[in-house]
């Protein structure tokens, strides 16, 4: 395993989420295969949680509060997808990411 | 209730005739929509095709819940009314459109803010709940109180050029709370009122996404399933009755 | 031709409001709206939604051709008519709904049967047309006749809980007849006239489908370019003139 | 090349099409990956064409002349797909099938 790595993920936005992203609909991302555990110098097979702070951190240009919430996952109302499918099907933050995995983030949207 | 009937009258039949020819529709899902009752909230940009076409395909009794009146800066898209109506309630023109198209269809306005002390009687009296409302309030309000009730509800929004539509607490699928425990913080949202979507939905639970802007402008999404440990649907709820909704969502929430 | 203005009069900014603040769309899309006119052939199933939407968003001027009168066995999905306009022609119906909803839209009734002997004429004194009809030849007429005009055909049909929704001839895209050159034979034809689907279309060309009996409701299809061997589109069309459309389509092309 | 080959073939029928196929909108199919070239015994890797035959030939129950035409093309009135695209981007029915590809036949509809 070379740490150097990097996974292709497709980066998607939607329902305004894109907003944030230069109004960008989907990134393709080169994203660390793996990430330092906290507080050991060890690293691990990079899973959703590392990708959403990885996203805030590099990708966002304003307000990653609208992004990322104070416990590290995706703040309220955004609903994630793991290659089409709702990630609470898939193990949410512990999810590995895989080479050229599709990872959609959908806003609700609130309008009548 | 609504009382079922047992068969169709001749002009329904005649009405209805090229729906009963429809394979896989047929006689037995005409009699299932004419002893349905349905509850429409909200009679702006998605309540107005969804009453016109629920009450033309022969719903037996329509609700329709709008405490706003007729604006004309509603015309360019809300289009079960019309500039004669300026100023009436919205649930009462809604009501009138769907009465020309389809007199068998009994619609009753509720012409009034859907609130905790007035929901559930009202969401008890129907069957299915179709959410076309644009506040995130409401939408935990007709969530909670289906969940109390034991209703579907079909959940529509739409914002720009960007749609979605769910169906909750429907055949073991996730409720509203399943898939989002806690409102969104305030300032993310924005209700814009201005896109559009309509469409049908399926087992297994799945949300289904539009967006005119975008390369595929459909997806449809798999979606979790009920969740055993969701406060309002798992197995050991702690919301037993209507919260105040307003306080929960934070003040964003009946913005508009 | 329908005279251009330069500027949104105060009624018109009061009405649109809600678009005109919408990101992707905005004053210049408006503007272009209501210098547009737009011919809606076929007030029925699929014309209904179309000639209200389009009428109540803003288009200049609406043509809408439809020479049947309205039926009791209509109204479950046909919502621009109701039961009082039994009998009245559809498109005399559907323009008086489009009024009521917006005095601004400049409608037009056509009450007609669209033939090669008339429809040259009506195609060319519209921008864009749109196909909600439901047979053969009139497909073939309006794509040849769209052609021959130089105006793009935006094409929607649908059958039982399938739909299908193209642009033709529009920037490059291919015309109906580099998709389909030969006529299907009669017996695969089948004018059910129920079902319904509404969209958007977008660059490169392509199809959307919808279907409300599978798993994956949407998909948007790829198409191929303009033909250069098209006979209608083509770089040496052969076709310069209207044709003889129910003999080229067969018996079946206008049975309904 | 082993000539008992076959190719796993998702074949998917809308538009009215599936009722030609007792109404399935699906079929897996195992498709030969080898077809006899006409008045040869040779053999040549399986077009859209070959496909278009073995499946009046095996799948139809009913009614070949609503799905294949005189000339061996699907009958008029029919678009092909080759996994999401138009087959005529694809070479129609020259295209060389390949394992796992999604071939989809759309009758188109006449209904207003
Ligand atoms: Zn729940
Ligand atoms: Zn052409």
């Amino acid at each position: 395993m070379d740490p150097n790595n990097t996974l292709r993920i497709e980066l998607q936005f939607s329902g305004g989420m894109e907003l944030l992203f230069d109004n960008q609909k989907m990134i393709k991302a080169n994203v660390p295969a793996f990430f330092s555990t906290e507080s050991t110098t060890e690293k691990h097979a990079a899973t959703i949680g590392d990708l959403i702070g990885w996203i805030a951190s590099t990708q966002l240009r304003e307000r990653p509060e609208l992004f990322i919430g104070p416990d590290g996952s995706v703040r309220s109302g955004i609903l994630v997808l793991v290659n089409g499918a709702d990630w609470e099907l898939e193990g949410e933050l512990e999810y590995e990411l895989e080479d050229r995995d599709e990872i959609v983030f959908i806003s609700t949207l609130h309008g009548g | 209730p609504l009382q079922k009937i047992a068969k169709l009258t001749n002009p329904e039949i005649a009405r209805y005739g090229r729906q009963l020819i429809l394979p896989g529709f047929g006689i037995h899902a005409q009699m299932d929509l004419r002893n349905c009752s349905m509850l429409v909230v909200g009679a702006g940009g998605l309540g107005s095709p969804c009453a016109l076409y629920l009450g033309g395909s022969g719903v037996g009794r329509l609700g329709i819940v709008d405490h706003d009146t007729v604006d004309i800066s509603n015309l360019h898209r809300q289009v079960i009314h019309n500039e004669a109506r300026q100023g009436m309630s919205k649930a009462q023109s809604a009501a009138l459109s769907v009465r020309l198209l389809n007199p068998h269809c009994e619609v009753i306005v509720h012409d009034l803010v859907l609130e905790s002390s007035n929901a559930q009687p009202i969401i008890d009296a129907y069957d299915i709940v179709i959410d076309a409302t644009d506040n995130v309030a409401t939408r935990y309000l007709l969530n909670d109180a289906c969940v109390l009730g034991g209703k579907p509800l079909v959940s529509g929004s739409a914002l720009r050029l960007d749609g979605q539509l769910t169906i909750y607490n429907y055949r073991d699928g996730p409720c509203y709370r399943c898939l989002f425990p806690t409102p969104p913080p305030s300032e993310t949202v924005t209700n814009c009122s201005d896109g559009g979507v309509l469409g049908v939905e399926q087992d297994p639970p799945t949300m289904t996404l539009f967006s005119a802007n975008s390369s595929t402008m459909f997806r449809t999404i798999k979606l979790r399933k009920r969740k055993s440990d969701c406060i309002m649907c798992g197995d050991a709820p702690t919301i037993t009755k209507l919260i105040d909704y307003v306080r929960f969502c934070g003040s964003s929430a009946t913005d508009k």
